[in-house]
């Protein structure tokens, strides 16, 4: 494959992007049509989130998308006052871990859940969003 | 089963806010003084493991260009990296060097330069520090992984900010009476607790500055050698007892608990089995303080404390010099500094000279083990290492 | 004196100019089939070397997202790198922490991608590759550092620019029967002496495009195990019996000639006296062939030829697969490409092949001794590894 | 130290600057006032080229500087076609390795040299330069 073939929708992820090219890159489709997703094992069921593009329980190659839907759990948070190069404008912003049992997902809390209303243990759930310069995410609102 | 290994020689540089010269040059401090602290000679050394977080700097392979400076060509070197324990790593390395009996004599050498990466260079190249695909696009930055952490721990055992700032109080305690510190001003509850103070100001909620080790420029320089080699060499050699590495998923989404490190816990439960002793055994530690939640968890990973009573610890005194278990009385990261690759090797000096009896106004009473935890990433990497007297 | 160690597993991905992928999912493509070689589960593996040329590709500390993609958490993982010969150094650790004892089964993964970075980044990292000190700033370049080698050895022992093709028209022999390599197309001495064609354009007088090898992504997975566990888990297993390491300085300045690689020389004569064998035991060689000169040097630095004698190796064909010492029959890296992290584990897995019988058209007959030469920098670090049945 | 009192005069060497600090920076100075030079440990007298600060031989830190003087002979050579950012505008040029007895020398060879000239083992002598966009570094000359 030539390198102006390569599929670099990567790039369209976060407020920067740090990476062009992965073999999940449909994650950025999907995100596209408003879909927050992870990849199964099709061979042993196992689930990935982030998306795998391969299994390391069983090996196979062969895997499909499901969708990061329902509640999960508030595992931790932080409100930073100070942000690495290129997210200085996005100052505070909070990130966080949420558990959904199977799987856990590591992203920021919607600019709309006020920081005092947080607490661990209560539940959020994803949603696909846009960063502040436009760019494709998600985050996570009220359950 | 192998061969014992001992510590024969040990150096660090001071650690500055900025070193005015290249990282070979910072290098050569810590050399000359494990060298003069051993004794030995250059073509004594078999081998040398250089470690640093990677591009901190602009010299691609560095072992090559430290090594012709040092003058330990032909000898092999290369260049061993787990982020801030890197020199843990290398000192593992060394140890099997050595115990496999590939070599009887192993340098690890330990650096860090920030200070010539401009300010925004530098933050480009934290930000990378993180999984690059699934991380760092949210603007992640290390105080706020641990604040993270220390959210968590809150939520589950009722830790507070003062806990905290109870651990930045005691390191700089320490931090006052080591000359090779970059930070040595004495720190008080009530700074840490002003949000308007700049030890007090939030940067990651719930951590405040008081709560941060600062950046640093340093370097570090162990020498280990075979037991034959080393009672050879050595006045006092100390032995490297027990020595741990695990790991843990780059990503939080991987990790089953936020309130403590799973790998610096397994690093531990291996070093602690290796040498045969439990953690009531050890008399003096350095922990990897990168920030004061980092040092509470660690009381409890290391199982100086139960699960949850690390505060106690730290609110009863018990980590101070005459305490049960004294924990980093040289002032630890947060009053040294952090100058990453250099950490490790730092920490493991100050417990080879606790244990020779050799660390003046903070040497602690007769210890006979010493151990150092060294956290590279936010728990990625764990290196527990346990050193002795026999 | 210490444990026997065998490989158990080897893997190799497809070494091409741009993988459409991340380092990740890269790397895994020789963990599945090392995994699927050796037979093992992922859970017997106790530790993993992750090895490349550092700043290649923009994830820093690279071995944290691979073992946490292949599941090897909690088991310990380090970065390693030597350069080109990053992977050699990391066999060289695995071979250490198993023969310590510290661990029984120990992965070794190499790998580089560089088709991510433009063309310019590229380039701006070689240069910081050499000492950015004293040898960047004059504008260098690996394959004018090689020239300089040619040339001396030109004057020295009238050695020819038709020597120096000949070995590209022999890895293009075999390069065209290994489906893995970049480059597969066969290759004439014509071309490379035709100044006008693509192969035979100066690129640092006196050599040739023909002369060097080409950038590729790719990646390599080793399996070491102790002699119990080879023995348990391999059908075939194949020993380290021999495994030397050496450097010179970064600056030719401090090279005492420049017609052969002493760090090259002294690694080979560390290897052959731990396997306790002579040059004239070896059956089958992989040498790093970045360049030709390179693999001409390593005739004479291994004592496959006399000192000025490698230019009668090729041209009696002694170095094809019916000679007296096949050299690179898989095409080496000029015919293969060099993923420089990934490099040294294919010469490995090619040599491993080869002892097992499983080479395919390019088998040797019957081999019992193999020797893998792998280089970083320009002569800066060198690797000899003998591997052996028995 | 504050980060703007560094001596950074190693910005000045070579076509292209990879570093900005280093101990020996007076071999700036030494080159601005037309000389090339040296360390040599005033303890153990061990000759340094490149310089170096301090000693490995004897771990001594005090040296002095000696000038890179009379002939040396060339050790190797070779003509670039293709250069690294930053250099192709000077595509051709030569570096060489060149012996002086005591140490040898890393450089380029001087534009007036033709390539033809050259020889291993020829006599060349080293002389203080401006790079083609005018900034400080030496070349070997015919001697
Ligand atoms: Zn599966
Ligand atoms: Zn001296």
């Amino acid at each position: 494959m030539a390198k102006n073939e390569l599929d670099t929708r990567f790039t369209e992820f976060g407020t920067v992007s740090f990476a062009a090219v992965t073999r999940v890159n449909d994650f950025i489709g999907h995100l596209e049509n408003g879909k927050l997703m992870g990849t199964r094992c099709v061979k042993c069921g196992k689930t990935f989130f982030p998306p795998r593009a391969q299994c390391c329980e069983c090996l196979s190659a062969e895997i499909e998308w499901f969708e990061v839907a329902g509640e999960g759990k508030l595992v931790g948070y932080s409100t930073l006052q100070y942000a690495p190069t290129g997210f200085t404008e996005e100052v505070p912003y909070t990130i966080a871990l949420v558990d959904y049992g199977d799987y856990k997902v590591f992203g920021r809390i919607d600019a709309s859940v006020p920081e005092a209303d947080l607490a661990v243990g209560m539940t959020l759930k994803a949603a696909v969003s846009r960063t502040s310069n436009g760019r494709l995410t998600y985050v996570f609102k009220r359950a | 089963m192998s061969r014992k290994v001992g510590i024969v020689g040990v150096g660090q540089s001071a650690f500055v806010r900025t070193y005015p010269g290249s990282i070979r040059e910072l290098v050569f401090e810590s050399f000359r003084e494990a060298m003069k602290d051993s004794g030995i000679a250059r073509t004594d050394i078999d081998a040398t493991v250089v470690c640093s977080a990677p591009e901190y700097d602009k010299q691609r392979s560095p072992a090559g260009v430290i090594a012709e400076y040092l003058g330990l060509n032909p000898q092999p070197t290369f260049y061993a990296e787990t982020l801030c324990s890197s020199s843990s790593t290398g000192l593992r390395l060394a140890y099997s060097l050595v115990a496999s009996g590939l070599h009887d004599v192993v340098m690890v050498i330990g650096f860090q330069i920030m200070s010539q990466l401009t300010s925004v260079e530098s933050q480009e190249r934290m930000g990378r520090g993180a999984d690059i695909l699934w991380e760092s696009p949210f603007g992640t930055m290390m105080p706020a992984y641990y604040a993270m952490h220390a959210r968590a721990h809150m939520a589950k055992y009722g830790t507070t900010p003062e806990d905290l700032a109870l651990i930045r109080v005691k390191a700089a305690t320490y931090g006052q009476l080591n000359p090779l510190a970059v930070y040595r001003k004495p720190v008080t509850l009530d700074q840490i607790m002003d949000p308007s103070s700049f030890l007090g100001a939030p940067v990651a909620v719930p951590l405040r500055g008081g709560d941060c080790c600062a950046n640093a420029d340093g370097s570090s320089c162990l020498i280990v050698a075979s037991e034959e080699k080393a009672r050879a060499l050595a006045k006092k050699p100390v032995w490297i007892k027990g020595i741990g590495a695990a790991s843990a998923p780059v990503n939080l989404a991987g990790r089953d608990r936020l309130y403590g490190l799973a790998a610096a816990e397994e690093a531990a439960r291996q070093a602690y089995k290796m040498a045969g002793i439990t953690a009531a055994d050890i008399d003096v530690a350095e922990v990897h303080d990168c920030f004061t939640i980092a040092e509470l968890m660690a009381y409890e990973n290391l199982g100086f404390a139960k699960p949850g009573e690390g505060r106690e610890l730290i609110r009863s005194k018990e980590t101070y010099k005459e305490g049960r278990i004294p924990v980093n009385v040289d002032g630890g990261l947060l009053s040294k500094g952090h100058p990453i690759g250099a950490t490790g090797g730092s920490q493991v000096r100050t417990i080879v000279l606790q244990l020779r009896g050799e660390a003046g106004e903070i040497q602690v009473k007769d210890p006979v083990f010493g151990l150092v935890h060294n956290i590279g990433g936010v728990g990625l990497y764990g290196n527990v290492t346990i050193l002795g007297l026999e």
